[in-house]
């Protein structure tokens, strides 16, 4: 097997779907050409024409809105927000045309809206947001993010199959980061598993995207200390593998949810909610959650540092909650 | 055309142009969806004021026209995303009136069981895309349709419909101008019935026509009156032919007046009565049968054999979905994803 | 004290902030011809004159934008959405200009962005729905759910008075329904303070907007059957009054949660993990919630009652919560 | 005036159409300025090579004129909301390189406490408001900004700019319409700089020029030379003139050439050679320079003059930013509201 990074894998499911079944196709700012602002589709226009890898106008509510009606004339389009930040600017397509369709009018819309999401890397307000926990609130829409290389793969590959619309948050921090076995070929994932990643026994740490590195960093320097500390990936936000979190919220006894994204409201208040509803009597202690600090993601390092989790923040939080 | 110049105009219902592309009996067949439509929308109207219809209640009297000449202009294999006030084109399209009906009033097989109403529906066999509420959001969906079409070498036409209010929409920017770009077999008709909501022109557009910004997207723009059913067919006729030659999306205008509230519990007293009068002369309906009538095409008669077997037909839709249940709760629980 | 509904004390607090301060201004689609599609602003441009009650073009982000242009030149403007639901078109504005202004530039950005929000009336699932929370996640924007005319009236003008964006959520099913006493002339409330709108001791329905009715139809019956339920109106989700609902989790020990906005990614989630973390060692069941079913919020009344939580669904769940 | 025409057009330096308009003394100004902001923009590329930079640097090399020339035009009161590529204009509005450089490279005592970057900052004191990332987003506020100020009877305008790219946002449409319906005082610069990001002009739109948007609009629009600083300078004085005489905003379309890549670490290969051959030609700096020496407004031993300082005065503000700190980490927890 290949070792690809996170944004290789990313591309390789495009482009394996895209050579698997003419359907498929891209469109968004920049992907043809340029290959993308991260060069995640350099080269695609060679191989499948401009047709497939459609440059667009900064109109992120047309580029959706386009897929979306594709998706009703039998594509499966995948847009490319340039930033997942400008999401906002289609927001309105996700929301309300794609994610009520299938309710609505019994048709399937089978779009994958992806992007670079995510701060840590200096960017600025406006290039680094994690704003997952939107679409997890929206009704009809699945969302996906990934933590690693053969996941990402697997994982896109399953969501270009869907029926149904995808937000899919790639994490720009990630995309050069890491480096793993990626299965050759068509590999797909089923959105909805999560993913047992290290296993323990003295506590959990939750997490999706950038903060599952963190929870491994944690659990790793724990495991020196002698604490076993199991760490799951969610992987999708929706729909959400429940039964795994509360087996181990049952096994462990003790969770800690970690994410990127801002605190308040953020998908960790979720998955809290429903182990506090369904994996009460299992409890030890508080369900503990490592977020961002609720402002927007700052630009000076700094800044940035002091607003954004890490691993150190898990850690001692995990330290924490494994002597409460 | 528009109300602006009400006060000069004559009084007298004013002549139809008749189009070269027109057959009798296709002239038959307009008329009798313009009739259609308005029997219907009385038929809502009545059922609203006996609190027996469901949701909000959009009147297109005035606008039968704009909806079934646009419609109309359409092959069999184009598809149509109609808007809230375009039933004319539903029945165009050969919509039956027992499955509108059971969408209006959310009953038990509605084609979309329950979980929305009025024309909001897809009927995927019939090429019809219903719309959402959220103006504008459709034009860019309607472009991507055709987007797909043409990336497999087909060629068939999408028509969609926005109003004088809709134009303003940011959507409508985006879906236009992307539609421009990509040289998309996009009709979109601009609908301007002179109010959104309560608000006339002034308030949403300082431009002198809404086709006016075809130039700022490098596509085709026309504005004509919306009330005659023939220029409007041949209008959009040269507009799907464009379309269908490669050369890219149309804006139609059609003036016209929305002769009713906005919907139904909408009074609006915010309309000036001269006005009404002024389109009232205009009523795209009295316009054609008027010339049906002259050039004999249709005899008084006629006239009332086909309004009374459509009262008939629209009276046993109601009788039919009025009586069924409202869709089972179970439904509100399925297909917020499709497998 | 007069006797106003929802609606009019909410109309009573835009009308005594405008002859208060001449900066308050109203801009919005049919709201001075028409008067607002549910007539809150009848008569206003009687008034105060149609510059200071402007109908605007259908253009949602025009209109969030220009209020923000006006609120940093010294203006403090009142942006009705004709619906709740469209807010969706000017969502940019409000996420990434209104919301990120202060912390970058150190400017308030005193914007009210109001309208009707809410389903049970038979609307559709685009003029239903509860979004609240993306705001809630949006990190630099204050989010307000009022569920009486007297909270309505003195925290609409607590927002107006606000140098922060504010999005108030008014619900449409309460507009009309309910009526009771408000305070004339100036009436302010601060945001931040939930109310405890009903003293119990056996456990405890936190919820807000119309959640809060099914709560106290729920207390009502339940005391009834001689148990004795605190009812907690957060009424402002952003701040959010953490200690009284920690106050009153400690105290019952048992806590359901209760929102018409759907489940998944709601407020309830956040709500369920503060106390999860804060209040654990109190609690003597799983805390519960209570929230729409995940779906848009559909038209005909079978599928609509089906889908939203209501009295019933509140008080059987409070049943289970307090014989667990 | 567009790329398109490249091969055809003489090689030589076309000459400046002088402007009735400015004295000596303004055009030594202007020139000043222009400098001013090729030489910060050449000192961001040397950073940015030297790893010193931080955050995006986005060159405005080639737009000097455009930038200089319409801020120029601006009174007193006026108000400027740049986007990325106007450095000029923080000049023309008494920007300091201090708090500049600050603001670039987050520093301690910058305006924004590095919460954010480049010249996203506000400086209420010059009445300069910066932008945002998300493009078109300021045009609704900078429309609302003066719609304040409109009410409350001051007659100030508002100048804000949008790229060939960003023109084709739903904001930009609904943040000009809203202009245009309420008259406002808006001059908005829409500089067409060939490309976006990598996008050339013909994947963003369709039409021939986009003022050509201005007729849909019911506004004024104009397209002219964006490095001819004389012409931008006159075309923006009228334009303010019309938005202080109640006529409503102005689209003014300025062709320029983005010389360099979107951000420096974009190696720009996909411009064609002979494109920023055709515009190194129009250079608006070189253009400007040879205008001012030929009448002896200014003489070669001056430029170098002028230049040697700015450049020394952009050293001294590097020096004086990098050796500070970044802001301190609890800067990141203040300031979500305001009191
Ligand atoms: C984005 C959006 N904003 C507001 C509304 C509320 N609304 C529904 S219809 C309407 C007026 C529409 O006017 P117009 O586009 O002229 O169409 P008409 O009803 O006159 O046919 C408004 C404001 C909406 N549906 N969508
Ligand atoms: C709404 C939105 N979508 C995408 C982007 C990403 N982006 C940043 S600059 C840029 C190109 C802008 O081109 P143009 O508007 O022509 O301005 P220029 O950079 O050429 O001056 C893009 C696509 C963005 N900033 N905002
Ligand atoms: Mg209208
Ligand atoms: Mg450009």
């Amino acid at each position: 097997m290949p070792q690809l990074t996170y944004l290789e894998a990313i591309a390789d499911a495009l482009r394996t779907e895209m050579r698997r079944d003419e359907r498929v196709f891209l469109l968004g700012e920049d992907i043809a050409t340029y290959g993308g602002a991260f060069k995640l589709t350099k080269n695609f226009h060679e191989e499948f024409g401009r047709k497939r890898v459609l440059d667009c106008p900064i109109s992120e509510s047309a580029i959706v809105g386009a897929a979306i009606g594709a998706a009703l004339n039998g594509m499966r389009p995948v847009a490319e927000m340039q930033f997942m930040d400008f999401v906002t600017c289609g927001f309105n397509q996700i929301v309300n045309v794609a994610a009520t369709t299938a309710y609505r009018w019994g048709i399937g819309v089978p779009i994958v809206v992806r992007g670079p999401s995510g701060g840590g890397v200096g960017a600025n307000p406006f290039h680094s947001r994690n704003s997952e926990a939107w679409f997890a609130h929206a009704s009809g829409v699945k969302v996906v993010c990934p933590a690693f290389p053969a996941d990402a793969k697997g994982l896109m590959t399953a969501s270009i199959r869907d029926n149904n619309p995808v937000v899919f948050y790639e994490h720009k921090g990630l995309y050069r980061k890491i480096k793993e076995e990626v299965p050759e070929g068509e590999y797909s994932i089923p959105l909805g598993k999560a993913n047992v990643v290290r296993e323990g026994k003295n506590g959990t740490i939750v997490a999706y995207g950038s903060a599952v590195h963190f929870a491994l960093a944690a659990a790793e320097e724990l495991s020196k200390e002698g604490a076993s500390v199991e760490v799951i990936d969610i992987r999708t936000l929706v729909p959400f593998d429940q039964e795994t979190v509360l087996a181990s919220a049952r096994k462990t006894n003790r969770v800690l949810i970690a994410h990127e994204a801002s605190l308040t409201a953020g998908f960790g208040g979720e998955i809290a909610a429903r182990i506090a509803e369904h994996a009460f009597e299992y409890l030890d202690a508080p369900i503990m959650r490592v977020a961002a600090y609720d402002a927007p993601t700052p630009f000076a390092p700094t800044l940035e540092k002091a607003v954004l989790p890490n691993a150190e923040k898990v850690l001692s939080a995990m330290r924490k909650l494994l002597t409460y | 055309m528009k109300s602006k110049s009400t006060a000069k105009e004559s009084t007298t219902i004013p002549p139809i142009k008749p189009s070269k592309l027109l057959t009798d009996p296709q002239r038959v067949e307009m008329f009798r969806y313009m009739l259609q439509a308005r029997e219907f929308d009385l038929a809502m109207q009545r059922l609203n004021r006996q609190g027996r219809a469901f949701g909000g209640v959009y009147s297109q009297t005035g606008n039968e026209a704009s909806s079934v000449g646009s419609a109309y202009a359409l092959g069999n294999k184009d598809v149509l995303f109609p808007m809230h006030r375009n039933i004319g084109g539903h029945f165009v399209f050969g919509q039956d009136l027992n499955t509108l009906m059971l969408a209006f009033l959310a009953r038990e097989g509605s084609l979309m069981r329950g979980t929305d109403g009025t024309g909001h529906y897809a009927d995927i066999g019939r090429r019809i895309y219903g719309n959402i509420s959220h103006l504008g959001a459709m034009i860019p969906v309607a472009a991507g349709f055709v987007l797909a079409s043409k990336m497999r070498g087909e060629t068939i036409v999408s028509m969609t419909y926005i109003g004088d209010g809709g134009s303003q929409t940011g959507e409508f920017h985006e879906g236009v101008n992307f539609a421009s770009v990509q040289k998309l077999p996009l009709v979109l008709i601009i609908e301007n019935n002179q109010y959104a909501y309560s608000s006339p022109n002034s308030v949403e557009f300082a431009c002198e026509k809404l086709s006016d910004r075809a130039l700022g997207y490098g596509c085709f723009g026309e504005t004509i009156d919306g009330t005659d059913i023939e220029l409007v067919y041949e209008t959009c006729v040269r507009a799907v032919e464009r379309a269908r030659k490669g050369e890219g999306p149309s804006l139609i205008e059609t003036n016209t007046m929305r002769m009713r509230g906005h919907a139904e519990h909408d009074d609006f007293s915010y309309v000036p009565k001269e006005q009404l009068e002024y389109w009232q002369k205009r009523d795209p309906i009295d316009r054609y049968q008027s010339f049906l009538l002259s050039k004999k095409i249709l005899s008084a008669d006629d006239v009332t054999a086909i309004r009374t077997k459509l009262i008939e037909e629209i009276r046993a839709a109601i009788d039919y979905a009025i009586e069924l249940p409202f869709p089972s709760a179970e439904e509100g629980f399925k297909n917020i994803f499709v497998d």
